[in-house]
């Protein structure tokens, strides 16, 4: 019993969290009279799945002592770039994924470089980021989205694998991979250390900088496929459809329990964080809720549960 | 200028050098620029950022933010827009109106950060939210209409400058003396610098922390009734754009965001080349589609270069 | 192309536009002066619409009216302090002509009224302000574009039915004149429940998160009132996910919903801004500066595509989704803009 | 029986069977103290046996689970920190509580800020400031930033911080752990002139030296629990580290090792360090503890972090095995399997945001791991060796370090360093706040590791340290190696002797020499 309430009370893992996030579902279930299938509530699972990969990549970023305010302006632009390479060819599938990528992996590269090799704030050199991949998918759109999505590529939203989504079967998948290499791997134990103590971090011969921009890196590609996830589900090239994902991913990162600071949180806080909030969206739409009364439950309803959790987090530590 | 006070005031250096180099090389490839009437309306463009820099710059030396500007600005010109009618009376009524849902909006936003312990971020996040549902019921749309004599009056030039502008100027300076100068400023660095270290030292660091959002939300709700005089009526999302700027402002300004360091006087000339980005690009005539990676670089990349020497911010 | 189609609504508006149109060839005539200077304003250019009307801006002035024209762009964003300090910027520059989209009905009105006090002549382009600070304006009327929609939509339902309604963003003025032309429609008819009215920011994926979502709730829905912008073809989208029959709805003159009506064989209605109003916005120009006498408001009846039949002869098969119907760019010029 | 030992002062303040609980864990059980005019208490203990808490309990920091306060005779319960030092308690804090970007001055007066109204008067704060450090005797420049400053003079700000509040009780813990031999002699000087004025004062050490220097009475914790109370004058050293250890004990070095080693492992020749180290010539043989001391700030600091390839030798060779080595970083020390214990615990050693476990073997990620993957059972292991090894004493290796007492800190940070298996080892310090017995036990540790061929080159500014420890002693003055000599021969004179003043011209010449 003892040893089992030292478990508790020493394990990193976000049990409040977990605790809101069934909250929620029983709230949902009851305002909506059980007329909600559970199928709706995979749809919902489904369509949060970008929304649950990206906010992963800012988890990543928080993890690093960073933040990343350009990944809603990367999902963006890789809905842009992708859709305008495949234009409904599945033979070009392949290179539409890794050309995205590979900017992807460039944007990451650029705000790690810059954010440890000069030093500066992370908050602003994201955001300039951030409006320079807007400028580049303008420049490069002339401001018209062109181009749709595949079909065999649109399975990846769309299709169902059993009674299962196969973007929340993807979600869940890289999900469990990168939770692996977070807890399990030297890679993750650094990442944690330097995150939380650069200074202490390069004393210890770690390579601190190259860490980091390998977080960032991280970041990026997550934005990646959360835009080619996105884009599956979207089918057409469309502007600034990342654009909620910063805020949105951010937001879900915190409900989960990761900090500011660096080195705190965990990925296994940040699924129950983006449910939340998007089963909150859902059920909203449902109850017909007008926009500024999404507004007014949503400030609510963040709020509360990050006060909820903070106290919980305090009593168990 | 003695102490620290020296050296936050120094962060702003690389911030004023980076307007100098800009203003010159507009000066020179663009003689528009140089006109009057231009400088003119810089002025009066940068009046609201810098005066919700200010707000934002308070609290991001606590070691906080406030991302509630946007909606607390928006809030504001719908208020004014609303109640100023057409006599002054009722004009300084509505701006008292919207100074006291500023500063409730900031109590809300204190009391979520020292009783909940809610990450600033977050407790601001959603009562943005919360106040632009708001917005949006009063408001759907823009409506109302600011008192004509009131708009007409912040318009007023004295030379070059407007109202707005040199009331902007006049906060700047008591918020200059005030955080440098006096206890409750100097209290505010304090609690940046190590909010445990402070409340031992007898610093009321709850009620300093309530103090400074409410009075940031009080200032950002000033600006937007700079901003109602601007647009002359009220606006659920006119503000929007107002939080991340002010924190760009602030930042490129020298102030860091894990509290204690930096001075307002960086903040304003954050906000003024932010302001002047814009300017300067539509006189030189640059294509609106690289407005914005110009706008990018310019902002990381001018202050890439000082950023070597300014001493490491973790 | 379609832009006849589209004109099919009212002749008179046509006759006015080719007289305007033969205003400018005669000034062109006289043209050995200084070309004019103009500052437009692109309000925005964040869907394909405003693309096109910026597009049909440019290749206007580029191409119809290159050697009378000096054509000064800014940006707004969509965004009205940007809006006003971009018109600042222009006034600052010493224009002849402002073109501009307002991007609110009164926030811009000191600053246009700056302007005219500047002795320069302001034409607002596809949007209205409250207040007559300016020499012209060249729109359609917003609140027609939600009625034309909602009365086909009722006459298609029997005057009886479940509707849902697809909002844009709430906050813009555009969206709130729409939205008001449908409900006094929807009014009339008691026997019309609308069951949900939802904000999809014009945004095709927002609608189909959102129709999907009120899928799931309601079993009955008979109607879909749209907005347009791309928010129609989510609906669609997400009506075909669901596995349910497809009904009446309303959408924009946008090449990808009347492609998908005549694909699926489904009824709708496509009512339309165009957007070569922009000629008339530089016509217009040239008007004011020769000193003629120009109509201060010029507001055009919506285009409206109704049912398969017409929409069948009036899309673009070719053409991308993106293209607006109302467009007098040659077929060319739209295939490379929208390639 | 009390006034025996107890100088005839008035009791101010009394602790009455104090207890205090973290999450049901039991840190301090009935304990009583008594504060008395001009009276010093001396209280010891074993790293962790609560001294500290004990501390912030009487000090308004921590409110007690259980028991009572009493002031002047009246019970009282602080509020705060603030609460206590308005009521005359001051507390200079050993894990220092200083705004790092503010200047010294601003440190001192915080809170209590001179000037008229709601103004500060900068200029007489800072004067002010400057008349508090020289009553404790302390010349410092007030204006410096305090992110730039040394421990030492980090320490010396916290101390006139506390004193600044004009207390009746003065409570320090572990003031000297960053001070030399003459900044610690000064603050002796300054007790003894805050006791004649009849003010309390409480002191934790780990130093004998200071305790009998100041001191007039000792209590002794163990294990949260009291067990001796006596006058210092009837106690010995021994009988005291008996009390604290709970056994009989002897304060001994462990031996030094007879042979002359033969190989030398790393040589430095010449070495220079920016502008003020320079013509460094150190030869540290095999399996032998070399010794660098010296006055405070005499470019200690920076050779070390040379060594370690944290800053750059800008002149001079490095030798490792007789090869010549670049170390630029201290990933190229750590390949040359070199270990180093920083000065500075808190902003270098650890990670405070993370556990205890995680700290320990943040060093050995790659040997407990296969493919990159974490071998559970490995670390676990390791985790419990390491705090094992050194006693450290953790409520659950999953704690986050900071929540563990400061000498046992010290320890993780010295266990992560020495899960390497490092053949040289540079040592900062390394015993700073540590308690007499792990001492020992870390010098029985680093001499075992000696044996095993390691070689050891420590920083330190303790004297008995240095002397007990090592085999080969160097002193540094201005930035030069004054003098070398044997450990054996070494006596606290003769190292005086060359700390303060450059000994002899010949330094430089054997430098040149040996080129
Ligand atoms: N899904 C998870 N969420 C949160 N923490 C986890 C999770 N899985 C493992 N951990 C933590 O990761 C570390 C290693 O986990 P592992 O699964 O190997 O053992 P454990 O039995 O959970 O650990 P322990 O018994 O030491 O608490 C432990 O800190 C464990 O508590
Ligand atoms: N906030 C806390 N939460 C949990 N445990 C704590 C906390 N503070 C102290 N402890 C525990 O209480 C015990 C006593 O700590 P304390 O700091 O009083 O020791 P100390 O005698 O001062 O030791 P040292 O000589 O190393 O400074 C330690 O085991 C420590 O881990
Ligand atoms: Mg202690
Ligand atoms: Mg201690």
């Amino acid at each position: 019993m003892q040893a089992m309430k030292e478990k508790f009370r020493y394990s990193n893992f976000p049990f409040g969290v977990y605790a809101l996030f069934a909250a929620i579902i029983l709230v949902f279930l009851l305002s909506t009279n059980g007329t909600v299938s559970p199928t709706h509530l995979l749809n919902i699972a489904r369509s949060a799945a970008p929304l649950g990969i990206v906010a992963m990549g800012q988890t990543i970023a928080l993890l690093a002592g960073g933040l990343d305010l350009s990944v809603g302006a990367t999902i963006s632009m890789v809905n842009l770039v992708c859709a305008s390479i495949m234009n409904g060819r599945s033979e070009r599938i392949l290179p539409g994924i890794l050309i995205s990528l590979g900017l992807c992996a460039m944007i990451g590269l650029a705000n790690g470089i810059i954010i440890t090799k000069f030093k500066m704030q992370p908050f602003l050199v994201t955001m300039a980021m951030s409006i320079i991949i807007e400028g580049g998918y303008y420049v490069y759109t002339q401001g018209i989205p062109s181009g749709n999505i595949p079909k065999s590529f649109r399975y990846l939203a769309e299709g169902w694998w059993g009674s299962l989504p196969v973007a929340f079967v993807i979600w869940i998948a890289l999900w469990g991979l990168l939770s692996l290499i977070l807890r399990k791997t030297t890679y993750g134990r650094r990442l944690y250390f330097t995150g939380a103590s650069p200074v202490v971090a390069k004393q210890s011969g770690y390579p601190a900088d190259g860490i980091l921009i390998s977080a960032y890196v991280l970041t990026s590609l997550l934005a990646g496929l959360a835009g080619l996830m996105l884009s599956a589900y979207v089918g057409v090239a469309s502007m600034g459809v990342g654009t909620e994902y910063t805020l949105n991913s951010i937001a879900a990162s915190v409900i989960g329990g990761a900090a500011f600071t660096g080195g705190i949180g965990s990925l296994e806080g940040t699924f129950p964080g983006v449910m939340i909030l998007v089963v909150l969206q859902s059920l909203m739409t449902i109850l017909g809720i007008s926009n500024a009364g999404q507004y007014l439950s949503q400030g609510l309803v963040i709020a509360v549960m990050v006060a909820v959790n903070q106290f919980q987090m305090k009593k168990n530590k | 200028m003695t102490g620290s006070v020296k050296k936050q005031v120094k962060q702003a250096v690389p911030s004023m050098a980076v307007l100098g180099v800009m203003i010159a090389a507009a000066a020179i490839l663009s003689p528009t620029f140089r006109n009057a009437y231009n400088i003119r309306n810089i002025a009066a463009q940068a009046a609201v950022l810098s005066v919700v820099a200010i707000a934002q710059c308070k609290v991001l030396f606590i070691g906080g933010i406030d991302m509630s500007v946007s909606s607390v600005i928006s809030f504001s010109t719908i208020l004014v827009a609303l109640f100023s009618r057409d006599t002054m009376h009722t004009a300084l009524f509505s701006i008292l109106l919207a100074l006291a849902a500023g500063a409730l909006t900031g109590l809300i936003n204190g009391i979520g950060i020292v009783t909940f312990q809610i990450p600033a971020m977050i407790i601001t996040i959603s009562t943005q939210a919360f106040l632009k549902g708001i917005c949006l019921i009063l408001m759907p749309g823009s409506g109302g209409k600011v008192n004509a004599e009131f708009a007409a009056f912040l318009k007023t030039r004295i030379g070059i400058l407007n109202i707005s502008i040199l009331l902007a100027i006049a906060m700047y300076i008591l918020a200059f003396f005030i955080l440098h100068y006096t206890r409750f400023g100097r209290n505010i660095y304090a609690i940046g610098n190590g909010e445990v270290y402070a409340e031992q030292s007898g610093i009321k660091v709850k009620k300093n922390i309530l103090i400074v959002y409410m009075i940031s939300g009080m200032i950002a709700a000033f600006a937007g009734v700079l901003l109602s005089a601007r647009i002359s009526t009220g606006n659920p999302l006119v503000g929007d754009s107002y939080a991340m700027d002010s924190v760009a402002a602030a930042v490129v300004g020298g102030v860091s965001m894990n509290g204690g360091v930096g001075s307002v006087v960086g903040a304003f000339f954050g906000a003024v080349i932010l302001t002047l980005i814009n300017n300067i690009m539509n006189n030189m005539g640059i294509s609106p589609y690289f407005q914005y990676i110009a706008k990018g670089i310019v902002l990381v990349a001018s202050l890439m270069i000082f950023q070597i020497k300014r001493k490491e911010i973790k | 192309g379609c832009s006849s189609g589209g004109n099919g609504g009212g002749s008179s508006e046509d006759s006015q536009a080719e007289t305007s149109g033969e205003g400018a060839s005669s000034s062109s005539d006289e043209g050995t002066q200084e070309k004019i200077k103009v500052g437009y304003d692109i309000y925005f250019l964040g869907n394909s619409w405003s693309v096109q009307l910026y597009q049909e801006f440019k290749w206007n002035a580029e191409n119809n009216y290159a050697d009378k024209v000096d054509v000064t762009y800014v940006e707004s964003d969509n965004d009205i302090t940007k809006q006003i300090a971009n018109i600042e910027d222009l006034i600052a520059q010493g224009v002849d002509v402002i073109i501009t989209t307002p991007c609110d009905t009164t926030a811009l009105n000191s600053t246009l009224q700056e302007a005219m006090d500047e002795g320069i002549k302001v034409i607002l382009l596809a949007a209205a302000i409250d207040g007559d600070s300016y020499d012209s304006l060249i729109t359609v009327d917003e609140k027609d574009f939600g009625a034309t929609g909602a009365k086909w939509l009722v006459e298609q339902l029997d005057g009886k039915g479940k509707l849902i309604m697809l909002e844009g963003i709430s906050g813009f003025s555009t969206n709130t004149l729409r939205q008001e032309g449908a409900l006094e429609v929807f009014e009339e008819y008691p026997d019309i429940e609308i069951v949900a009215d939802e904000d999809a920011d014009w945004d095709y994926a927002k609608a189909k998160t959102v129709a999907s979502d009120l899928l799931a709730t309601y079993p009955e829905i008979d109607g879909v009132w749209s907005q347009g912008g791309a928010m129609t073809l989510g609906a669609i989208e997400s009506f075909q996910a669901a596995g349910r029959d497809l009904v009446p709805m309303t959408g924009e003159d946008n090449n990808g919903y009347l492609k998908a009506c005549v694909d699926n064989n489904m009824e709708g209605i496509a009512v339309g801004k165009p957007t070569w109003l922009t000629r008339v916005a530089l016509d217009t120009a040239l008007s004011l500066m020769n000193g003629e006498e120009v109509k201060k408001d010029n507001i055009y009846p919506v285009a409206t595509i109704a049912g398969l039949k017409e929409m069948e002869e009036a899309y673009f098969p070719e053409l991308s989704d993106d293209v607006w119907c109302g467009t007098e760019l040659p077929e060319d010029v739209l295939k490379e803009v929208f390639k | 029986m009390e006034g025996a030992y107890v100088k005839n002062g008035r009791t101010i303040l009394t602790g009455k069977n104090l207890s205090k609980q973290f999450n049901g864990n039991i840190v301090l059980e009935d304990v009583s103290i008594t504060c008395r005019e001009g009276s010093a208490i001396a209280l010891v203990g074993e790293n962790g046996a609560g001294k500290s808490t004990l501390m912030n309990m009487i000090s308004g920091g921590l409110q007690p689970s259980d028991g009572t306060i009493e002031l002047d005779g009246k019970a009282v319960s602080f509020r705060s920190s603030v609460d206590a030092r308005e009521k005359g308690i001051a507390f200079a804090h050993q894990e220092l509580s200083l705004m790092e970007e503010m200047t010294v001055g601003e440190n001192i007066m915080l809170g209590r800020e001179p000037g008229k109204g709601i103004w500060i008067d900068q200029k007489k704060l800072h004067e002010q400031a400057k008349e508090i450090l020289q009553e404790i005797g302390y010349e410092m420049d007030v204006y410096a930033m305090v992110c730039d400053l040394s421990p030492a003079e980090c320490q010396i700000t916290e101390i006139a911080k506390a004193w600044s509040s004009n207390p009746r009780i003065f409570i320090f813990d572990e003031p000297t752990s960053s001070l030399n031999k003459e900044e610690s002699e000064i603050l002796f000087g300054f007790i003894k002139k805050i006791l004649e004025r009849n003010i309390s004062v409480i002191m934790i050490s780990h130093r004998m030296e200071d305790i009998y220097k100041t001191c007039d009475q000792v209590v002794v914790l163990k294990d949260g629990r009291f067990v001796f109370e006596a006058p210092l004058s009837e106690t010995t050293e021994e009988l005291l580290i008996s009390k604290m250890v709970g056994r009989d004990f002897k304060n001994v070095y462990p031996e030094r090792r007879k042979d002359k080693a033969e190989r030398i492992k790393v040589s430095i020749r010449n070495g220079a360090v920016g502008t003020r180290v320079r013509g460094i010539n150190i030869d540290v043989p095999e399996g032998t503890i070399v010794g660098i001391g010296g006055l405070e700030g005499q470019g200690q600091r920076e050779l070390s972090r040379a060594l370690f390839g944290l800053a750059r030798f800008t002149g001079g060779d490095y030798f490792i095995d007789g090869k010549k080595v670049k170390i630029h970083s201290p990933a190229d020390a750590i390949r040359h399997k070199i270990s180093f214990v920083p000065e500075d615990r808190k902003s270098e050693g650890l990670c405070l945001a993370l556990s205890v476990r995680e700290n320990i073997l943040s060093m050995v990620l790659k040997k407990n791991s296969r493919f990159g993957f974490m071998n559970k059972k490995a670390e676990d292991k390791d985790t419990e060796e390491g705090i094992r090894q050194l006693g450290i004493k953790v409520g659950h290796p999953r704690m986050k370090v900071s929540r563990l007492s400061g000498g046992n800190q010290q320890k993780i940070v010295f266990s992560k360093w020495i899960k390497t298996n490092p053949e040289i080892l540079y040592l900062n310090e390394p015993t700073r706040g540590v308690d007499v017995q792990s001492k020992l036990e870390i010098y029985a540790l680093i001499r075992e590791l000696t044996r095993q061929g390691v070689s050891v080159v420590i920083f330190t500014s303790d004297m008995m340290e240095l002397i007990g420890l090592s085999d080969e002693i160097y002193i540094m003055y201005e930035g030069r190696i004054s003098g070398q000599i044997s450990g054996r021969e070494a006596t606290e004179e003769r190292i005086m002797q060359y700390s303060a003043k450059r000994a002899h011209t010949e330094t430089e010449g054997e430098g040149s020499e040996s080129v």
